[in-house]
């Protein structure tokens, strides 16, 4: 209904090739930016800002990871909480060994170590798919959760076994510690999963999105086509451990601010996060960010949202009413849209665009 | 001789990037080994003094063995609830573990609002009936034909309405399985033999008892009766069950009431074994690597491979565990079964992996 | 040698000299089964290849020995005077084979576009920092291999469906732009797997067009399997005949016809 | 309104230098092709056209000579137009789809020297002809593929004849020559020939001079106010003088810029990305497009489908006023705005016409219904009368006069006087110099006093607008002396989206009856709905939903006939529905799509007779040709109905009026 694109001709290929061929898309694109980088910050209280902007970056940061791997490679994971860990404790380690470097610097190293770790759990995947490949990852998640506890090391020792988040500015600005204001964190939030996300949607419409699609699709017309399957495999392991491991970074230094880490990652993110993809579509990066949204929300919605409009429910059966919500949400998104949300968007916006022709 | 054609599997180790990796795990392995190790004692500790240990004290071998064996009878049966479902309608059900502790649940609850404990136990495969009724109507019949991962979602979708479900009407607190109203023997019979005390606690006794009793009645049931040949018929092919006058949605309901009933028992044992609560959920994912070794279509596959995993990662946990401060029992199954993999990538008894083109 | 002069309607004059790829005692076993026993033809560059033969005759096992898919347990494939006990799939591809499928095996979830533009990956070299910028070098390689796989796309005449995703296009078009794939690795032989099985007569006519395009115009060497005869007999300058793993019989399609092995095993029953 | 030729460029080439200097880098040409839309801007187009030229000269083409161009809308082929005017020789363009019988007609007719064809398909259309072709020595081609191996001593690939031209104007000496062959056309040189498709006998060859093409294109970019900045699409076939008008005279006059589809059957999203801003249309293209629209919108939900005609409604009452500039009540506006919001700007978009400043319909009588809609959703559409012999214009509609029933007012600089029998002639600097090698054929078209007579009958209404009934040979008689125009009664059923084709049949007879084609779309779509079986069109065509639909259209016609003056004796009063669509391949249509009325009426003859003897039924067998190029025997049993007739409401016949 709001697309005219009558006179929007592409003479390159590069205008052709971008990633928002359409004005109205560029358009919708500069105000969410707009909305994300100003409006948010300027109107949003300091409740909403903390936890439910913050807990859904890291979520979306998060299920874009995933959805590397499985959404754009078709690899199942149910270890994506053990690689955000590695990403928390890598940055913790870094900020022992470095205090003198930027913490966003280090977040962002951070994820390289869950990349690698990524890399050693994915080796397996050149041999088994499917279902199996879930299993392996399951090892990851328990092994690596147990090491979490286990290997002091990863904590400097201290008698809690948590992660203590130690105070880092930029400018003199606190951008962790218990003095950062939830407007700086998020602002370095938004930031990160800005320009990561930007990074992926570089990544998945090239050679090597396509790689990693043909491998999905079809692995042994991919083999043959001469792309190398264990390397692409092992890519989309690398960079979506990354992604997690920045994003778990993020969790402990940028939203919970410390913290019992072990019990944090644990499989039940996994799943969660898992879900995330799934409903938000897999495949898709923007469904990333619907799926990351709407199960980030969710519970604190319900948690909120229902005392408010008078329905009477404890925090206790809030999460029970929150666990038979997202299981029977994810029942009825199979069965009406199994390609989820970003469908459902794609759809919505085919119809803006033929509208008012059905199709 | 058809064109399609299976591809002879390439030499695993062939691959130096797998080679590497192997490598690399192991190295990782040693290190965080090392780390709790005085470095000069770590070969010594690792590969010569826990065979030291079984040699010299055969009777703490026998103990844990017997108590790998009897967890692994668990875990069998689990993998038995999977195993039923996979083979009759292709589900891979994430839901088995939830579907133990609701099953478990249930029973404790019922008893607790004063309903008699045999009445409740059939009142309890009543609402498995249901479960298995509703699943079918619900979920599965509109999901017919849809890719087997969407399937899989599925299960976990069933897995977290029934968490909810569960909490919500008997509380997430653990309870006492009501295993004396149920006749279940209590206390422990001491055996002395290898030259010292093994306790066989006879709840583990029963559990390993009831669990061969289940597998042996199974047997029967899917060798000799008509709804028997007839799903194991749909694992072939779906047409072939028609024709047996069984309809697939009617397969459907009897296969999760099946997986139903496995799952009820398999929550009184561990419930007896331990308490009733959602931490079995963590422990019914132990199912996985099982399925992983005995193949996902395989019944005998399910038993061997639970038992494998039992007792492999007691001795491990027990013989091994100490070396990097315990609780490797949470990780040590995947990683068997891991291993397993690389080498025989379709399980222990798993049909052969077909590459098409 | 059929060298014909030139003419105004087209026929080429035929350069099939060197040979280009020759399979020298194969044998192929699953289990206990043999796919292909001890069979030896050899490709001449710039020639196109009929392999044909009864169902289950090895022919597309063949083809996947030559490509690598499948390890023969012996004989030898000779590529470009390399002389290989097994071929591996990616290096078959770098060294420019490339293949289509019996049944068609595009990546469905990607557009026509992006499915032509895998073929370009191997020539693709741009590192991935480039690629994570999108911009720069990374970009120039997209833009020129875009210019390529355009190319291919006009050639094949696939331009209305350029966007759209390959799964839900009719199989005479998947066909096409399978065969699109395949050409935008610029392959030196090119293996196609019944390229016209399930089309009708229509498609039929266009892909043999395009068949003998490619062979003329980019002088690429083409081995195909199909059963269509008449197809096989216009198309092809040499056939191979397999039966049961067999081969029964090499030759120009005017011998092959004549020769009694294959109308008994074949021919005979085909007709 | 003065002729504003300047006094430089009075030829096309003339004009493309002009356009290379004043607007170099301006964009000229735009073709969709591997995906994206190529560009060349008038600097670069000048340059390949002199090279162009250059190539053309050196392959020895001379003043006079003529060069068939053959092909679809191609930038080089619009190029290959102005080189060879460049060097004084005279561009033929000729109908790609033409069979090669029909092509070695005109191209022999012609004596072309040269073909300047698009693709294989064409060169080996010419070469299965070349026997006939004493004239031809080369032929260029645009699209190499598949002519690698042909042989090349007379064919040449355009692109390589305009580098060897561009290589050889680097000599100082070569350029200078070139340019004098430019300088010495004359606007008075023969500047084209475009030969039309007569509905009868062979096509004839209308000869047009430099000066008339650009009068003509100056005429229109002055009436509309076109200028550089305006997009135009060029689909239609550059043998139809329309094309030559609008995509290249205009273009070159007003210097905007060209856009060639990808392929034909892209034209519709090729429009809408272009987002032309001046289009040019035959009705029957208007006409399948809200053909289309209807029959999606059907499918549309139950809501959305009850919006959309309430905003249609709507537009319907208050759109063409508020496009004309009347008064509109502020209701009406305020719900026209939300209807643009929500449909009208949307149905533009999707048709490809959001940046549409006009668009003109003409070749036949538009359906006012179709007119007014096109209108009502805000897209400027006017209606043209026009003719090869004259350059195409000779009636307009200027803004705010805009009627669906008439064609507007005389052209600038058009004269027109209506003869005695009612037939329509024209005289202006535009008209044609004569048919190519046919004076005979001239002298039967022009007038002493140098009027032309365009053929078609007409009259003058009271606001000075011209209305044109039918072909003045074909408005007959029927036995009992009442007017008969065929074309008129095909033209009102047409309105119906349902009825593709109509042939009217009554010359002389008792009565008027009707052959009518279901069009299989939006029948086939109200099959659906209704539930109406069917395998075949020609099941479709018989079935007897189908013709009760039908007969209330006939119904409908034949009341609005009987309050029509001197329409009321041509009221239907039988008709059958054909088991077969109307083919050009069959010769039953001309190829711009018009009825062959005398042919179909041989082919048809029992069906005609059964319209004629009270039959019910009637058996009829017709040869045809599928597609390609196969012959087959179609048998099938036509169903004849009666229609309801009216009495007559209006008395007397008005004489047409006169123009002053």
């Amino acid at each position: 209904m709001f697309y005219r694109e009558a006179g929007q001709y592409k003479s390159t290929y590069a205008s052709d090739m971008a990633v928002f061929p359409l004005r109205e898309d560029r358009i919708g694109i500069a105000v969410i930016l707009a909305v994300a980088f100003v409006a948010i910050p300027f109107f949003g209280s300091d409740f909403f800002i903390a936890s439910v902007m913050i807990p859904f970056l890291v979520f979306s940061l998060a299920a874009i990871g995933l959805n590397i791997l499985t959404g754009y490679t078709g690899l199942i994971s149910l270890g994506t909480a053990a690689f955000m860990g590695v990403g928390a404790y890598g940055c913790y380690k870094l900020t022992t060994l470095f205090p003198g470097v930027n913490i966003i610097v280090l977040i962002l190293l951070s994820g390289l170590f869950s990349a690698g770790i990524g890399v050693l759990f994915g080796l397996p995947s050149l041999r088994i798919k499917g279902f199996y490949l879930a299993v392996a990852t399951l090892a990851a998640q328990f092994f690596l959760q147990w090491c979490f506890v286990r290997v002091p090391w990863l904590f400097n020792y201290n008698a809690s076994g948590s992660i203590e988040v130690p105070q880092r500015t930029l400018f003199d600005i606190p951008l962790t510690g218990a003095s950062a204001s939830p407007e700086t964190r998020y602002f370095v939030c938004l930031g990160i999963v800005v320009t990561l996300t930007w990074f992926a949607s570089n990544l998945v419409h090239g050679k090597l999105g396509r790689s990693w699609m043909a491998v999905r699709d079809m692995d042994i017309a991919a083999e043959l086509m001469g792309i190398k399957l264990l390397n692409a495999k092992l890519m989309a392991f690398a960079v979506s451990s990354y992604f997690a491991g920045v994003a778990g970074a993020m969790m402990i230094f940028l939203w919970y601010g410390g913290g019992e880490a072990a019990d944090v990652f644990s499989i039940r993110l996994s799943f969660n996060i898992l879900f995330m993809v799934i409903i938000g579509g897999l495949g898709s990066l923007l469904g990333s960010f619907f799926g990351a949204a709407f199960l980030s929300i969710l519970p604190t919605a319900l948690k909120f949202g229902l005392p408010a409009l008078g329905v009477p429910i404890g925090g206790a059966t809030a999460e029970h009413v929150t666990f038979m919500l997202v299981g029977a949400l994810i029942i009825i998104f199979l069965i009406a849209e199994p390609h989820g949300l970003a469908r459902l968007w794609q759809i919505g916006k085919q119809k803006l665009r033929t509208w008012p022709f059905p199709y | 001789m058809s064109d399609i054609a299976t591809r002879p599997a390439p030499s695993l180790l062939a691959s130096p990037m797998v080679r590497f990796g192997l490598i690399l795990v192991a190295i990782l392995l040693a290190i965080a080994i090392g780390v709790r190790l005085d470095p000069t004692n770590t070969l010594y500790a690792i590969f010569v003094d826990p065979f030291q240990q079984m040699v010299q004290a055969p009777d703490l071998l026998a103990q844990t063995v017997w108590e790998g064996l009897v967890s692994g009878v668990l875990y069998a049966l689990i993998a038995l609830g999977f195993v039923l479902i996979f083979k009759a309608s292709g589900v891979f059900n994430f839901a088995q573990g939830i579907m133990v502790v609701f099953a478990a649940l249930t029973l404790v609850g019922l008893y607790e609002k004063g309903v008699p404990a045999f009445l409740a136990v059939i009142i309890t495969l009543g609402v498995m009936f249901a479960l298995a009724v509703t699943i079918e109507r619900v979920v599965l019949r509109p999901l017919v034909n849809q890719p087997d991962i969407i399937l899989f979602m599925a299960t976990f979708g069933i897995t977290y309405f029934l968490i909810g479900f569960g909490e919500a009407l008997f509380g997430g607190n653990p309870k006492q399985m009501i295993a004396d109203q149920l006749w279940l023997p209590r206390g422990a019979i001491d055996l002395k033999i290898l030259g010292g005390l093994v306790t066989l606690q006879k709840i583990d006794i029963a559990a390993a008892v009831i669990a061969s009793l289940m597998i042996l009645l199974l047997a029967l049931f899917f060798q000799y009766t008509r709804i028997g040949r007839a799903l194991r018929a749909v694992a072939d092919s779906h047409k072939a069950a028609l024709s047996v006058g069984i309809s697939l949605n009617q397969i459907w309901v009897i296969v999760w009431f099946t997986a139903g009933i496995v799952a009820l028992i398999t929550g009184i044992m561990w419930g007896a074994r331990s308490d009733v609560s959602f931490a079995l959920e963590i422990v019914a994912l132990k199912a996985l690597p099982v399925l992983i070794l005995g193949g996902f279509t395989s019944i005998p596959g399910a038993i061997v491979g639970g038992l494998i995993i039992g007792i492999g990662e007691k001795i491990g946990e027990f013989y091994w565990g100490p070396l990097v401060g315990g609780g490797i029992e949470s990780w040590l199954a995947y990683f068997i079964a891991l291993a397993f993999l690389l080498f025989r990538p379709q399980g222990l008894f798993g049909d052969k992996i077909i590459e098409r083109i | 040698m059929n060298a014909e002069p030139m003419t105004m309607t087209g026929t080429p004059i035929r350069d099939t000299g060197e040979v280009l790829l020759s399979v020298e005692a194969i044998s192929l076993r699953f289990g206990g089964v043999k796919a292909i026993s001890d069979v030896s033809f050899d490709i001449r560059k710039g020639e196109i290849r009929a392999i044909i033969g009864p169902n289950g005759a090895g022919k597309t096992s063949m083809l996947n020995c030559i490509n690598g898919f499948y390890q023969p347990q012996e004989g030898r494939i000779v590529f470009k005077g390399e002389r290989r006990a097994k071929m591996r799939p990616h290096r078959a591809a770098a060294g420019g084979i490339a293949r289509t499928f019996q049944n068609v095996a595009l990546f469905k979830g990607m557009s026509t576009l992006d499915n032509i533009m895998t073929g370009r990956t191997l020539k693709m070299k741009k590192g991935f920092f480039w690629q994570a910028l999108r911009h720069g070098p990374a970009m120039q390689e997209e833009i020129a291999h875009r210019r390529v796989v355009e190319d291919i796309i006009d050639f094949l005449q696939i331009e209305h469906i350029r966007k759209l995703p390959v799964g839900k296009l009719p199989y005479g078009l998947q066909k096409r732009v399978e065969l699109g794939r395949a050409l935008a690795m610029e392959p030196e032989l090119l293996l196609l797997d019944e390229p016209m099985a399930g089309m009708n007569l229509e498609e039929k006519e266009d892909m043999c067009r395009f068949i003998l395009d490619v062979n003329q115009q980019f002088g690429t060497t083409i081995a195909l399997i199909e059963h269509d005869m008449g197809v096989v007999m216009d198309l092809s300058d040499r056939v191979v005949v397999l039966e049961y793993g067999r081969k029964i019989a090499d030759g120009t399609p005017d011998e092959v016809k004549a020769n009694q092995a294959v109308i008994d095993a074949y021919l005979g029953v085909a007709h | 309104m003065a002729s504003g030729i300047e006094g430089r460029a009075d030829t096309f080439p003339k004009l493309l230098m002009r356009n290379a200097r004043d607007r170099a880098g301006r964009i000229a040409f735009r073709h969709k092709d591997l995906g994206i839309w190529q560009s060349w801007n008038w600097a670069e187009v000048a340059e390949q056209v002199r090279g162009f030229a250059q190539g053309l000269k050196q392959l020895g083409l001379k003043r006079g000579e003529k060069v068939a161009i053959v092909g679809y809308n191609r930038p080089r082929l619009y190029w290959s137009m102005c080189a060879a005017q460049w060097l004084g020789a005279v561009p033929v363009p000729v109908y790609a789809d033409s069979v090669a019988d029909e092509m070695a007609y005109v191209l022999d007719h012609a004596e072309a020297a040269f073909a300047v064809v698009q693709d294989q398909e064409q060169v080996d259309k010419i070469l299965s002809i070349t026997d006939r072709l004493p004239h031809l020595r080369q032929m260029l081609y645009d699209e190499p593929r598949g002519l690698r191996d042909y042989d090349h001593a007379t064919l040449h690939a355009i692109e390589s004849v305009i580098a060897d031209g561009a290589g050889a104007l680097r000599e100082q000496a070569a350029a200078e020559v070139l340019d004098r062959e430019m300088a010495a056309g004359q606007g008075s040189d023969l500047g084209i020939i475009l030969y039309t498709s007569g509905t009868t006998g062979r096509p004839k060859g209308v000869m047009l001079s430099h000066t008339n093409v650009i009068v003509a294109a100056e005429i229109g970019c002055s009436f509309d106010g076109l200028s550089e900045t305006d997009e135009v699409i060029a689909y239609l076939p550059i043998a139809w003088v329309g094309d030559h008008v609008f995509s290249y005279a205009q273009a070159m006059l007003a210097g905007f810029c060209v856009n060639c589809p990808e392929s034909p059957e892209t034209v519709i999203d090729d429009r809408r990305e272009v987002g032309t801003t001046y289009a040019f249309a035959p009705p029957r293209v208007f006409e399948t497009m809200l053909t289309l629209t209807m029959v999606r919108m059907e499918d549309a939900g139950a809501l959305k489908r009850r919006m959309f005609h309430y905003f249609l409604d709507v537009a319907k009452r208050y759109g063409e006023q508020i496009l004309n500039g009347e008064s509109v009540p502020l209701k009406g506006r305020l719900l026209y705005k939300l209807g643009d919001l929500l449909v009208y700007g949307p149905l533009r978009n999707r048709f490809g016409l959001t940046n549409i400043k006009v668009g003109y319909t003409a070749g036949e009588a538009i359906g006012p219904e179709l007119f007014r809609f096109y209108r009502s959703i805000g897209v400027n559409l006017k209606q043209l009368y026009g003719q090869t012999e004259a350059g195409v214009y000779i009636t307009m509609q200027p803004n705010g006069e805009i009627k669906a029933d008439t064609v507007g007012r005389p052209a600038p600089l058009v004269e027109i006087r209506i003869d005695d029998n009612g037939e329509v002639l024209y005289r202006s600097p535009s008209i044609f110099g004569g048919y190519y090698k046919d004076p005979e054929k001239t002298a039967e078209t022009m007038t002493a006093d140098g009027f032309v007579r365009s053929g078609d009958a007409g009259f003058f209404d009271e606001g000075g607008h011209l209305k044109i009934i039918d072909r003045a040979k074909d408005v007959g008689k029927l036995a009992g002396g009442e007017l008969f125009p065929p074309k008129y009664l095909e033209n009102k059923l047409k309105f119906y989206p349902n009825i593709k084709e109509a042939v009217a049949f009554g010359q002389g007879r008792d009565y008027a009856t009707v052959a009518i084609n279901i069009d299989l779309t939006a029948v086939g779509n109200w099959a659906e709905r209704n539930n109406v079986v069917y395998a075949s069109y020609q099941e479709l065509a018989g079935h007897d939903l189908v013709y009760d639909m039908i007969a209330r259209h006939v119904d409908e016609v034949n009341r609005s006939l009987a309050a029509e003056p001197m329409m009321g004796g041509a009221q239907i009063q039988r008709f059958l529905i054909l088991h077969k669509e109307l083919d050009a391949d069959d010769g039953e249509l001309t190829r711009t799509q018009k009825v062959r009325r005398g042919f179909i009426a041989e082919r048809y003859a029992p069906l005609v007779a059964a319209l004629y003897d009270g039959s019910r039924i009637a058996d009829i067998s017709t040869e045809v040709t599928f597609e390609d190029g196969r012959k087959g025997v179609i048998s099938a049993r036509v169903k004849v109905r009666d229609a309801r007739t009216y009495p007559v409401t209006t008395e007397g016949a008005p004489a047409p009026a006169r123009a002053a």
